[in-house]
């Protein structure tokens, strides 16, 4: 099968699905499944042969024929498209079930699906104009799915807010594609380094899709929207959907021509989205905000590996731009894997327990264990630590970055900003998801939670166990992915393409997979070890302390206090604090709450300085007919004005 | 066959002497105390009696409690065999070899840190919180520190990064790196091994309910850390690369008994530091490597 | 002939509307002649018949661009007067359908319009036959806003009478024979000598001023718009969308007609410079009064404000732009048309426009409340309805003439516009229904008949959109190269 | 003829000075009757269609509308204060500034030979500017109409100019509308008095932002 059939079929179960979402949900179970496998095949296949997929049918839509394509780079993001899409159908179909929301499940899967088509239309087009509407489609139907729960006052306050940061990104793609028609005078999409004059454009691609992808100081609607959306739309816009700016910034960098301070722009949003984005995610309290804010992170590295492939181009495709862009690629899709993990980890967390603050649970590896471990795994993940996914993907970046400083280039000095960045983005990574797994799975229930504390089912499970292994495969054997690196990397630059995997990329699977069958060697080892020795229960050490109860435990807060504190510049918290007092104190109190720094002190202020402006004029409509005919009189002034200055030029 | 055997006889060789060091360290301070002090041996019989120990488990642990100190020690292990002996070099030697070096120990500490948050109590919870914090700044020296010496040599491979000294700034990158050394294992002034105030421990606090072999695995796995450090320190500075295998394994011994001086030394004439003054010290040294980075960037040559 | 039957048919189907008895049957006429004049407007539009010289009114390029577009608005309006007049039992219709007939009659006389005295004949008379359609509901503020319009609109209309004369004096001063037929008109300016161009000049640039300004006025460009939130506030929903989508349309023909004759005079760079000027103000004023504005109702008329101004931007830029506002007209006046119509059913079931007496309409209305957001992404230029491909030609005029500046003050009041709506329109829709309306045996008799016409308007968006005919994209082009001068 | 204009430019000032509504409405309608008679002196050779104009612009403009207007006064019966927002002083000087201005601007826009001695322009533009001053200085609907009715009237009297070119089709067809519109302005404000029991249009103001 060609993959023209599988796309086809792909779109064919994906409009079903549409269709049969509100009568059958088991039918569209299956035909959405059916058809995220199809889009799956087609993009390996694509990816395997190497050989681009073009399909010019004569029919025209909106006046443009249609023109669709799956080269490397689509079929690269397809592939995770297709595998995050297919994990978050069956997931939903437990967590978000008729039962538990009648009114807005069948709805959600309508919109769900057609999320899915026009992501993945997004990825094919090869036109302008249908670019621009699937782009356009695809983000309202993230906003109603963000919007399920409209009821409640904080998802529609997200839900508005994630609109229209989309529709100011919109408006600057709307300028950015009408001024390439207007150029080149089509709207035919494809490579065209050849005419210097579009390179200013790339700005207002950057602003355009780095919204999309919550890029740092653009990153503004993402929190609120992932937290409050559905755990598996959380998933995939936090997996795919955000990827899909990137995918823009790399498609478009790849097809115009960029002007020359464009990488080092990249890379410098890409270092502050990974410091602050971490260092944000350690301050927040709400287990999917916090996980909102390790996507700025993410993003933030993958953007340092595009950056630096574009340097690298910029001077002459030095040879360490190839690993910084297969890093940042390989990255994509590490960080949609894990973060979906997570998210739907959090998912099952919410759906047990009712609750994401952070502060209220504790304990949780007891009822369900294969949560706790599933996200621990993605905890190690995103922490970048060997032998996992996220490691080879930074362990790439990082050799990029080193050889751009043994090389001595032009790009030595802020490569080694860029990888004292990478090295500190980590080491709070790590500390933010000690802290995550330790206060929310492990240790003892901090609060009565409801006692129907339960293990998701296995259409819940089966999803994250799946892209567990993913994550697992693709740090144990990293080779197997270089193909569909070089090809996406091909798509995007043909000199930067190199087939051949780089030698350390071996060792490094084999080392890990020796690391991963000794610790698991070595676990079962010394957990007979203390067996045979005998083991007998106690309770916790308590410093002789005589009534030690579950609410003394370390909280998320005051776990993440020292390194906050180094952060407070940016991160602003706002502390309410009730110090005990007298000889006999009653009851203290500590909150603590950290808001999101940018929208609260600079977007907000903005937006009601403009509010009072409209204020001023809607004054002016003040229902007096007299000065309605007087503005009348000041109108036909103006023009009397305007055209009489024309005459005289 | 003989790369096997090789590998197998280095990575005992560290295994084995990896307890000698704190003995040293104790003996030092003993000595500067005027005491007689504990034997060097000493961890040696407390490793030994640890793995024959029972287990006295809290109530609310999981099985990352044990499980957790063995992948640490695995991970500490496998970092050591990335570390290169003299002119051989290492077991595994492969471009970006630092970098799995670094993260290696970062998944150590990430075990250790969720094996201890397990027992739910508020001190596991304190020191965890220290440890990762400070682990952040030693990282970025650890990094810059490896950004020198790829600017030094101009490879990413510790086998050859380590291999010519460190040039001018060898003395600033010691410094800076002893001080990290001191950090990551929680020596004075960082930390004090042998306090016995739960508020002021980091890693004490952390294995405080540990017992019986995951103890053991913990201590040993820390001892090792603490030479690969000390080797670490000792290639960077001096140029080991050059010297052929016998000379080179003595200097090494020479140098980690050095640096095993060097911090009893510091641990009997220092104070333990406020915590609030801990970044502070840190940030010295990591600003030490910087200096380093920026001497080996204007004086080495590519 | 059949040109003079688009004009006759109504007029005489209004008379009988007026002369029928019975109430309840007398709204059936409507959709009657709707269809009819649907049937003619669109054969026209197929076959377009030769136009005589000097005719007073005739179906020329510019009116095959537009009229089939009010025909068709019209048709389903009337669709969704049947029931809304059923619905509407309590109030007398014999003046409200006559009116609407009468207003069809001569909307079509006004567009088919080759003469500028009948042009403003029928302008005029537009302006004085809505009123009754105004007052319908009978309440204070229904009376309010009809003399509001009537005084502001009047005036206007009476400033483009005087734009007219001054046009005919500039025609004498340019040696005419005070023949007021456009194609004369052109005729004559365009082989003017350049003595009698220089007495004619200042008679030309005072008509032009005058005639945006009357005009404008009836369009409702801002700062002349002011009788427009009042008029669409309190006007039934089926009057809104014909004002919204006939009346404005009239006006913004006329003013092209002008155009033309000031073109073709020379003014060509004056009437550009204003109407961009006149067409971004508008936009930008809509744009701040919709951030604020608490009024769903309201809201649609400052929308409306805002295409105005998309339309004069349109036809400011000439050319390629002249072809993208007709477009507009057609996606503008159709999608607008289900937002007045959903509207209308909305206000209706919640008995109040305002966002603090109205929320959660989603459980109340679900048909309307769903179509109101469909229309709402649609009148704010989202894929793939029309609006966005109109004004996405718009944008591309603007940078293929190279006025950035324009292009980007456009898509910021583009922006604003959309804030403001979004956040009003999802007050009222998702809002927490307030605890009468949850109860769902309250819920509002959605008819089909209220239902299916605002479908059918948001249907034929689409269908403008996606697959834009090739005729009708033929005629705006031809309609703009007729009209501007420089090709 | 320039006498007859003269004095129409005049009763604008009139109107604008007067306080009581009933001689705001004499003013317009004397202003009407002597525009109708206009026409006559203007054509030279007796067209009937002319008299036809010139007669039916007198009925209206002067019987019938200030007719209406008295019946709309008597019907809410309201004090006849005028009740301006802007004093009579002030609205004065404007409307005599506008006149001074109209009167000098004949030298702007080029004028046909037959025309250039005439008043027409002039006084159409100053007659124009006092229907407005009073259309925007004045609270009572009533002087409102009045407003509109002057401001109409200067309109005619430009359109003057052109009744001997263009067909008196145009003329006629304004002068229907014209009647219309006063017409039914006249009707809405009986309606509003029913409302509202006043005439007082700054009560008109519950539609606003």
């Amino acid at each position: 099968m060609t993959p023209g059939w599988l796309l086809l079929l792909a779109g064919a179960g994906l409009a079903a699905g549409i269709f049969s979402a509100f009568k059958s949900p088991r039918l569209w179970l299956v035909t959405t499944l059916i058809g995220a496998g199809a889009a799956f095949a087609a993009a390996v296949l694509m990816l395997a042969s190497g050989v681009t997929w073009d399909w010019r049918p004569g029919f025209v839509i909106g006046g443009e024929a249609l023109h669709l394509q799956l080269d490397g780079l689509s079929a690269f993001f397809l592939v995770l498209l297709s595998v995050l899409g297919g994990a978050g159908t069956l997931y939903s179909s437990e967590y978000w079930s008729d039962k538990a929301h009648p009114d807005s499940a069948p709805a959600g899967r309508a919109w769900w699906n057609a999320l899915l088509l026009n992501m993945g239309c997004v990825l094919l087009c090869a036109n302008g104009l249908h670019f621009l509407i699937v782009w356009e489609i695809f983000t309202v139907c993230a906003y109603f799915l963000i919007t399920r729960e409209r009821q409640r006052p904080a998802t529609r306050a997200a839900g508005w807010l994630y609109l229209a940061s989309s529709h100011v990104a919109m408006i600057f793609l709307f300028a950015f594609f009408a001024l390439l028609a207007a150029r080149t005078g089509s709207w035919e999409l494809g490579p065209m380094r050849g005419h210097p004059e579009l390179a200013p454009l790339f700005w207002l691609a950057l602003i355009g899709f780095g919204l999309k992808a919550g890029i740092f100081p653009m990153h503004i609607w993402l929190p609120s929207a992932h937290a409050n959306a559905p755990s598996h739309v959380s998933a995939i816009l936090s997996g795919m959907a955000i990827k899909m700016g990137i995918y823009g910034l790399v498609r478009f960098t790849g097809w115009l021509p960029v002007p020359p301070s464009a990488g080092w722009v990249v890379a410098a949003l890409g270092v502050t989205s990974a410091v602050l984005g971490v260092a944000f995610a350690l301050g927040q309290h709400d287990l999917k905000r916090l996980l909102a804010y390790h996507s700025v992170e993410n993003i933030g590295i993958i953007l340092i590996g595009l950056g630096f492939a574009m340097i690298a181009v910029s001077h002459g495709n030095a040879a360490w731009g190839q690993l910084a862009l297969a890093g940042g690629l390989l990255h994509v899709w590490n960080h949609g894997l894990f973060k979906a993990l997570l998210f739907l980890g959090a998912g099952s967390v919410l759906h047990a327990t009712g609750t994401r603050e952070m502060s209220r649970l504790g304990g949780l590896w007891r009822a369900m264990p294969w949560t706790a471990s599933l996200f621990a795994l993605g905890a190690t993940a995103i922490a970048g630590l060997p032998p996992l996914n996220g490691f080879v993907s930074e362990w790439l970046v990082y050799l990029g970055l080193f050889d751009a400083v043994s090389g001595r280039g032009h790009a030595a000095i802020a490569a080694i900003v860029a990888a004292m960045a990478l090295g500190v983005t980590g080491a709070l990574a790590l500390a933010c998801f000690v802290k995550v797994c330790g206060v929310v799975f492990l240790g003892l229930p901090r609060h009565e939670i409801a006692p129907h504390v339960h293990e998701c089912g296995w259409r819940m499970r089966l999803p994250m166990l799946v892209i567990g292994v993913a994550c697992v495969v693709i740090g144990l054997a990293p080779i197997l992915f270089w193909p569909a690196l070089a090809t996406a990397a091909a798509a995007w630059q043909p000199e930067l393409a190199n087939s051949i995997p780089p030698a350390p990329l071996v060792t490094l699977g084999a080392f890990h997979l020796a690391l991963a069958a000794l610790v698991i060697l070595a676990a079962a080892f010394l957990w007979r070890r203390v067996r045979r020795n005998g083991l007998s229960r106690a309770g916790t050490w308590d410093c002789g302390y005589a009534a030690p109860t579950a609410r003394m435990q370390y909280t998320a807060g005051s776990f993440a206090g020292i390194i906050t504190g180094w952060f407070d510049w940016i991160l602003r918290p706002q502390r309410h604090e009730q110090p005990p007092g007298g000889n006999f104190p009653a009851r203290a109190g500590f909150e603590e709450h950290t808001p999101e720094t940018v929208l609260e002190k600079i977007i907000e202020p903005a937006g009601s300085l403009v509010l009072r402006l409209s204020l001023a004029v809607r004054h002016l409509q003040h229902g007096r007919v007299q000065s309605y005919i007087f503005y009348l009189l000041l109108g036909l002034a103006a023009l009397a004005i305007l055209a009489v200055m024309g005459g005289a030029k | 066959m003989t790369t096997a055997l090789e590998i197998l006889l280095k990575l005992a060789a560290w295994l084995l002497l990896a307890p000698l060091l704190p003995g040293i360290i104790n003996k030092v301070k003993a000595w500067v105390a005027g005491r007689r002090g504990p034997p060097v041996l000493q961890l040696y019989y407390d490793l030994a009696k640890l793995w024959h120990k029972g287990v006295v488990l809290s109530t609310a642990v999981s099985p990352a409690h044990v499980i957790g100190p063995a992948m640490a020690w695995v991970a500490i292990a496998g970092a050591a065999l990335l570390l290169p002996v003299g002119q051989t070099g290492a077991s595994f030697a492969f471009r970006g070899d630092a970098l799995l070096f670094v993260y290696l120990l970062a998944f150590a500490r990430f075990c250790i840190a969720l094996a201890a948050l397990d027992t739910g109590s508020a001190f596991e919870g304190m020191g965890v919180a220290r440890e990762v914090s400070y682990a952040v700044l030693a990282e970025a020296a650890i990094i810059t520190a490896l950004l020198t010496l790829c600017v030094q040599s101009g490879t990413v491979s510790l086998a050859t990064m380590l291999a010519p000294s460190a040039g001018a700034g060898a003395a600033l990158l010691a410094a800076g790196l002893f001080g990290v050394l001191l950090a990551e294992n929680c020596r004075v002034p960082f930390d004090d091994p042998n306090t016995h105030l739960e508020l002021t421990m980091v890693h004490e606090v952390m294995v405080l309910d540990h017992s019986g072999p995951p103890l053991a695995a913990i201590l040993h796995g820390a001892s090792l850390k603490l030479l690969l450090f000390a080797v670490l320190l000792t290639e960077a500075v001096l140029p080991l690369g050059k010297l052929s295998l016998l000379p080179a394994i003595g200097v090494l011994v020479g140098s980690a008994m050095v640096v095993a001086i060097a911090v009893g030394l510091v641990e009997s004439l220092l104070a333990r530091l406020a915590f609030r003054r801990v970044p502070l010290l840190l940030t010295t040294s990591f600003l030490l490597c910087l200096f380093a980075l920026l001497v080996a960037w204007k004086g080495g040559t590519p | 002939m059949k040109e003079i039957a688009l004009i006759a048919l109504p007029l005489i189907f209004a008379a009988a509307a007026f002369a029928w008895p019975d109430e309840r049957s007398r709204p059936r006429l409507l959709p009657i002649v709707g269809t009819l004049h649907a049937v003619l407007a669109f054969w026209l539009l197929i076959d377009p018949p030769a136009l005589a010289a000097h005719a007073w009114f005739g179906f020329d390029p510019l009116a095959r661009a537009v009229l089939p577009m009010v025909s068709l608005l019209f048709l389903v309006c009337s669709m969704y007067g049947v029931t809304y007049l059923q619905i509407r039992a309590e109030r007398k219709n014999r003046i409200f359908v006559t009116a609407l007939l009468v207003m069809l009659g001569l909307l079509s006389l006004a567009l088919q319009a080759q003469n500028l005295g009948v042009l403003w004949v029928a302008a005029e008379a537009t302006t004085l036959v809505t009123v009754p359609l105004l007052h319908f509901n009978g309440t204070g503020r229904a009376f309010e806003a009809s003399w509001k319009y009537l005084l502001v609109g009047g005036t206007g209309i009476a400033l483009s009478l005087l734009g007219s004369f001054c046009l005919g004096y500039a025609s004498l001063m340019g040696g005419g024979d005070g023949d007021l037929t456009f194609s004369s008109l052109n005729a004559l300016f365009i082989q003017m000598t350049p003595v009698k161009a220089v007495l004619a000049h200042p008679w030309l640039v005072t008509a032009w001023v005058l005639l945006i300004a009357g005009y404008g006025t009836k369009m409702g460009l801002a700062p002349m718009h002011t009788w427009k939130p009042d008029a669409y506030g309190e006007a039934p929903g089926i009057v809104g969308a014909l004002l919204a989508g006939g009346t404005t349309t009239m006006a913004f023909v006329a003013i092209l007609r002008v155009k033309q004759v000031v073109d073709a005079a020379g003014g060509g760079a004056m009437t550009e410079r204003t109407l961009l000027a006149f067409g971004l103000f508008s936009m930008f004023a809509a744009a701040l009064f919709l951030l604020g504005t608490p009024d769903y109702k309201r809201m649609l008329a400052y929308s409306s404000v805002e295409h105005m101004g998309i339309l004069t931007v349109g036809a400011a830029l000439g050319g390629a732009g002249l072809w993208a506002a007709l477009f507009h007209v057609w996606t503008n006046a159709l999608t607008k048309g289900s937002m007045f119509l959903s509207a209308g059913n909305i206000r209706r079931a919640a008995g109040a426009q305002t966002e603090d007496k109205v929320s959660g309409m989603a459980w109340r209305t679900p048909g309307s409340a769903r179509l109101f957001i469909v229309g709402l992404f649609a009148v704010t230029a989202c894929p793939p309805f029309g609006v966005f491909f109109s004004e996405l030609q718009i944008l591309l005029a603007a940078f293929k003439t190279g006025n950035v500046l324009a292009a980007t003050v456009f898509l910021g009041c583009l922006l604003f516009a959309f804030f403001g709506m979004t956040r009003l329109v999802f007050a009222i829709v998702d809002g927490r229904p307030r605890a009468a309306a949850r109860k769902t045996h309250e819920r509002f008799p959605e008819l089909p008949g209220i239902i299916v016409p605002p479908l059918l308007f948001l249907a034929l968006s689409l269908w403008l959109g996606l697959a834009t005919p090739p005729l009708l994209h033929h005629v705006w082009v031809a309609a703009a190269k007729i009209l501007s001068p420089t090709p | 003829m320039n006498l007859l204009i003269g004095l129409a430019m005049g009763l604008n000032l009139v109107a604008l000075a007067s306080s009581r509504l009933p001689s705001v409405i004499r003013a317009a309608a004397f202003q009407g009757m002597i525009l109708g008679t206009l026409p006559w002196l203007l054509e030279e050779d007796f067209h009937w269609m002319v008299v036809a104009v010139g007669l039916g612009t007198v009925m209206v403009k002067g019987f019938i509308i200030p007719n209406l207007l008295r019946r709309a006064l008597r019907a809410a019966n309201i004090d006849r204060e005028v009740e301006p927002l802007l004093g009579f002083v002030p609205s004065l000087l404007l409307g005599a500034m506008a006149t001074v201005g109209a009167a000098a601007l004949p030298n702007e826009l080029p004028l046909l030979h037959g025309h250039a001695q005439t008043l027409l322009v002039p006084g159409a533009f100053a007659t124009v500017v006092c229907g407005f001053i009073l259309l925007i200085a004045r609270t009572k609907a009533i002087s409102q109409v009045c407003g509109y009715l002057i401001l109409e009237n200067g309109i005619y009297l430009f359109g003057l100019l052109l009744i001997n070119t263009t067909p008196l089709l145009v003329e006629a067809g304004i002068l229907l509308d014209l009647t219309v519109a006063i017409f039914v302005i006249g009707i809405i404000v009986d309606r509003i008095q029913r409302e509202f029991d006043t005439l007082d249009t700054r009560k008109l103001n519950t539609l606003r932002e």
